[in-house]
């Protein structure tokens, strides 16, 4: 039987790390989530918990693929609790896929928001000059940054961490950092996933520059398809039209930067 | 002369015969602006309850192997009064409201919530087949279908549209009764009881356990309601359930229903579902040199 | 050790899961042994009533648009007597007698019938949705299930069972009924009644108009009526509707169905399908370390 | 949407021709049908009155196919009343084909019995050596003859008709003739379709003396598609496992030649 992608496809965890107290990577094998676009997301069910969005982390193993989780609420908790040998399943991949332009490339990425910048990173040109922006309240919370370094070897870079209290590399807002690297130079592309405000305020500082920019939002999302509606964005579906909109669509949207749906689709401020 | 695709449900007017079914992307006022822009003749909201519900947890809808979907949403929504000030603004889109209760008085409540709003039509949800007290457990329940209705029809001059589905009772029983109370309009069907088990984990998919199958494996099922419904009465009917190609629309018309709703299809074709349906039915009626929809309503029945 | 594909329902025992489902294929003893060979535990024979049936015109079955079969054969058949003649020389298949009828002396003078028959059970058909007087419209009927599985039970030794389908009342009272009355195990389900129009000549395409859906499209309402039955009930059931995968026989297992049955799958893969099935399931039992069918039924309850 | 051929196709006919007073060819456009092999057969929706198993026959154009029928119960003649502009509805095609030998051929068709064959005519090689033998009972129940001659004008051939009062062609039945064609030659393949009593006949002359033989089987057929049973023959369906079956195949047939089941199921000897 040929899979159905809007099916879950149940996958064994065989290698979790932790990346942070609050935050682990848990590898599994598939083939179709090893090969996802950068930017693509699952829906992630775990059984008897609850399903999540999540973005798909790489793995440096071919046929495999991840999930990094911080530990939140209920949901995200029970997947960051998901042991060696246990299962989960995987619907998907889902959503659109980023825009990579070639040359002079911006990624900022806060948290989690860190995973698909990371598959970003697979697909860099070794010509592109690259520039990563982490963002973390403080030293305990930053991760991936020797990943980042990894995967740009070959390619004429800088990974930028930013905290919050200085506890490590910049201190600072990263939305700061990107607004002075913007204003100095001209980028061919700017990519940003994370936290609503550090992302408005990403594509804004870009955007205003005439600098092609995109953002992936993160909403509300019980099915992942189009169906349910919970995760639109003024006329947006998120899963859907997304979850990759460029500055020029942004800069549009009433409820980017300021208000998302909760649980019951009642619109809240940020 | 170019066929129309107008069509009325009872005293309600469509421009076009396809409506957005409830629960199915109806949560935003934006999203109903783009739904109606892409061709949906209407839009039925969410089912709304008197107080905001969360709704079950995820998973709450998946595609079932073999085809359609299985969703136990738990009928979340923002509740009738945020969501009717979110609708204020309309002034084009025809938005039906779908609303869900146990007793007449929060339909009425409701129905009160929305005295400022473009309201086209309410659509009482009597046939949501997996949350308790409300929907079908409402519909299965003569005596409390004529209360809702006739309390219903006391507090609006906007048509009152029944929503039924396959419940444990006879649902004609149910339209009679919506019938003999006022009832305007009747859409059938809503989403039919229904499980998935995941062989690996071996438990139910759906947080709730059960849910509703929708889309293409419920029409045969659905258009036979509909027929058995314009058999047996003289009421309007919108068709829903599993479809989603102008050939599915037309046999609906055919087998009695005025106009249509359509979800599912969504999941599986996105929106320009719409103005597929649009197009195909428009060629049709031109080769049947039919200039209304309504010219071919029940056709199927005098065979 | 080698799991076994043995399992029983109550005390009817078969050595394979999967049976042939009534009214598929089942007109003939030669048949019956092709399939036994191919890997069915067990046959159900066609309905069969009092007297032949010729069943109704042509259209009688065809494959829906979207997946699934549609058919209002109309319960042809040889009738109870000439069928009896033609099993009597039946020693090694192990084969179910369906059998249709209105009132209680129609199953006693049929089941007399059999006497010098090697029959392993009979089943009940309550539920068949598209022909008048029988199948559901006796399934529907509380009193009647009552005194036909009575009579029934006083008529025979050999395991009885009731097959239940969705018809205009709650098929849990059916089942209750037929348990209350000494049944010895429920098969869940039968074809949901349903229609489909042809665009072109905008009829009906059975000749019957109504027909019973059968297929994927049902599967996952079957199985949650069997989930629904094993939850409420303690009575061992057989698991109708749509299965034609291993994996969807597991579902029913989990769900609480101690054996299966199919027939639409034979028009999707023709006879093989119970040896994929039988493959299938041995495969699952070997990796989940199950020595028998029985230490998964109901699994899925327990969530 | 890919058409699924378990369902019924609309079609309209375009051309009805007279065969003999009782049988006619009714001709409609149709891809898939115009392109069947030799054997198969369709569903035929009458709308409002029945559906019936029916050969499908050629036709000189291309993408076209026909049914030709002949008048007798409901079902058949309400085929044989369609006009010009009618509708009818089509589904398959269905069933096994022949399989077709080179060299010396023979074709022994009575009745409607001759459509396949007329089909398994367009197939032969230009090399075959081909006889046809058509039955009929009387002069103006012969049909086909021209067009079998037509279809093998570039093969050595012989079209032989038989009436069973003389009045055309040789005088006598069909069997005679095969039974003497192939006690005198061998054939490398003989083939039937027609009266049961006939098929029963050539299979025995033939598979006797160990020439391969293939007749194809008519049974009461409800769904076309191994699901109704109706048309079983001994263990086989004739539409699933059929309608063609070998002389190896039909020599351990008890019912094939005997007996055949009515609309409810029961057997009844020819
Ligand atoms: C496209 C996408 C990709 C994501 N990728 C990752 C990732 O790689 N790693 C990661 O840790 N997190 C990711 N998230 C966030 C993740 O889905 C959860 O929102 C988050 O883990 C909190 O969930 P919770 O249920 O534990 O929190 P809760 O305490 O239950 O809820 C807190 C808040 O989380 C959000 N939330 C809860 N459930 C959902 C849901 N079904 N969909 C969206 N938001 C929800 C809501 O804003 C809610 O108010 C992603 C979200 C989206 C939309
Ligand atoms: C594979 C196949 C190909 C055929 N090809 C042709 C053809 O090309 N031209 C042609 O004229 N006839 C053909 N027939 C025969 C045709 O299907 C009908 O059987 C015949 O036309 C008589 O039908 P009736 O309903 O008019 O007769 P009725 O008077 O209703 O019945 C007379 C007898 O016809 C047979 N019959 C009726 N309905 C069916 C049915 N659904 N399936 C099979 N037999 C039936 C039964 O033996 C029945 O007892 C074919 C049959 C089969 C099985
Ligand atoms: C995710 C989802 C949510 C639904 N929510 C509601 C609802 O709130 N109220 C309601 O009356 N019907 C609801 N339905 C039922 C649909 O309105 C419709 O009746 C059903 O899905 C059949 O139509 P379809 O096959 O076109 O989807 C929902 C269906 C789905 C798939
Ligand atoms: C052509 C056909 C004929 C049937 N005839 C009968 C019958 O005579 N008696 C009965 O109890 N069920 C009958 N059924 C129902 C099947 O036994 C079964 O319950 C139903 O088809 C669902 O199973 P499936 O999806 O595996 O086909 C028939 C089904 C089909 C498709
Ligand atoms: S998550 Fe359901 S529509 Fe986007
Ligand atoms: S015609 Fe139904 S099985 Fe052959």
């Amino acid at each position: 039987m040929q899979r159905n992608f809007n099916h879950t496809t149940i996958v064994t965890i065989e290698k979790v790390v932790d990346e942070t107290p609050t935050v682990r990577t848990l590898y599994f094998s598939d083939d179709i989530m090893s090969n996802v676009l950068p930017g693509q997301f699952a829906m992630v069910w775990i059984p008897g918990i609850n399903e999540l969005p999540m973005s798909v982390m790489i793995s440096n193993e071919s046929g495999k693929a991840a999930f990094t989780v911080r530990k939140h609420g209920l949901a995200s908790t029970g997947l960051f609790n998901i042991k060696t040998g246990e299962k989960i399943g995987v619907r998907g991949p889902y959503g659109n896929a980023f825009d990579i332009k070639q040359g002079k490339l911006l990624l900022v990425g806060g948290g989690t928001g860190l995973v698909p910048m990371m598959r970003l990173l697979t697909h860099v040109k070794p010509t592109d000059d690259v520039t990563v922006l982490i963002g973390a309240k403080s030293k305990d919370e930053v991760f991936f940054e020797n990943l980042a370094n990894d995967l740009l070897t070959n390619n004429s870079h800088n990974v930028i961490v930013c905290t919050d209290d200085g506890s490590y590399g910049e201190k600072g807002f990263v939305t700061d950092v990107v607004e002075k690297l913007v204003s100095d130079t001209h980028f061919d592309g700017v990519y940003t996933c994370g936290p609503e405000k550090m992302m408005y305020k990403t594509v804004q500082s870009a955007h205003s520059r005439g600098i092609f920019v995109q953002a992936s939002l993160e909403r509300m999302m019980k099915c992942g398809v189009g169906i349910c509606g919970s995760c639109c964005v003024g006329e947006d579906l998120a899963c859907k039209d997304g979850t990759i909109f460029d500055g020029v669509h942004l800069s549009q949207n009433k409820e980017f930067g300021y208000s998302h749906r909760n649980k019951a689709g009642i619109l809240e401020d940020y | 002369m170019e066929p129309s695709l107008a069509t009325s449900v009872g005293k309600m007017k469509l421009d076009k015969p396809a409506m957005l079914a409830s629960g199915i992307l109806g949560i935003s006022l934006d999203v109903f602006n783009r739904l109606y822009r892409s061709g949906a003749g209407a839009v039925v909201t969410k089912s709304l309850s008197s107080e905001p519900w969360e709704g079950y947890p995820n998973p709450t809808i998946f595609s079932v192997n073999g085809g359609g979907w299985m969703n136990a949403v738990g009928l979340s929504n923002p509740g009738a009064s945020n969501f009717a000030k979110m609708i204020e603004p309309n002034q084009d889109v025809p938005i039906i409201v779908s609303l869900v209760g146990s007793i007449p008085k929060d339909f009425e409540m409701m129905i009160n919530e929305f005295k400022n709003c473009n309201v086209t039509a309410f659509e009482l949800n009597l046939s949501c087949p997996h949350v308790a007290k409300v929907g079908l457990e409402v519909g299965d329940d003569p005596e409390l279908v004529k209360k809702i209705v006739t309390t219903v029809k006391n507090s609006t001059t906007a048509p009152v549209i029944a929503k039924v589905g396959l419940g444990t009772t006879n649902y004609l029983n149910t339209v009679k009764t919506a019938i003999d109370s006022g009832i305007d309009a009747i859409t059938a069907i809503n989403t039919v009881r229904a499980m998935a088990i995941d062989v690996e984990t071996q438990r139910p998919i759906l947080s709730n356990k059960y849910g509703g199958l929708s889309g293409t494996p419920i029409k045969p099922i659905a258009l036979r309601c509909v027929y058995e419904i314009s058999s047996k009465y003289d009421i309007p009917i919108i068709g829903c359930g599993g479809i989603s190609t102008w050939e599915d629309a037309i046999e609906f018309f055919l087998a009695g229903a005025s106009a249509i709703q359509l979800g599912s299809a969504i999941g599986d074709n996105w929106i320009n579902v719409f103005d597929d349906i649009n197009k195909g039915v428009l060629e049709y009626m031109k080769q049947k040199n039919y200039s209304t929809i309504e010219e071919m309503v029940g056709l199927a029945k005098k065979f």
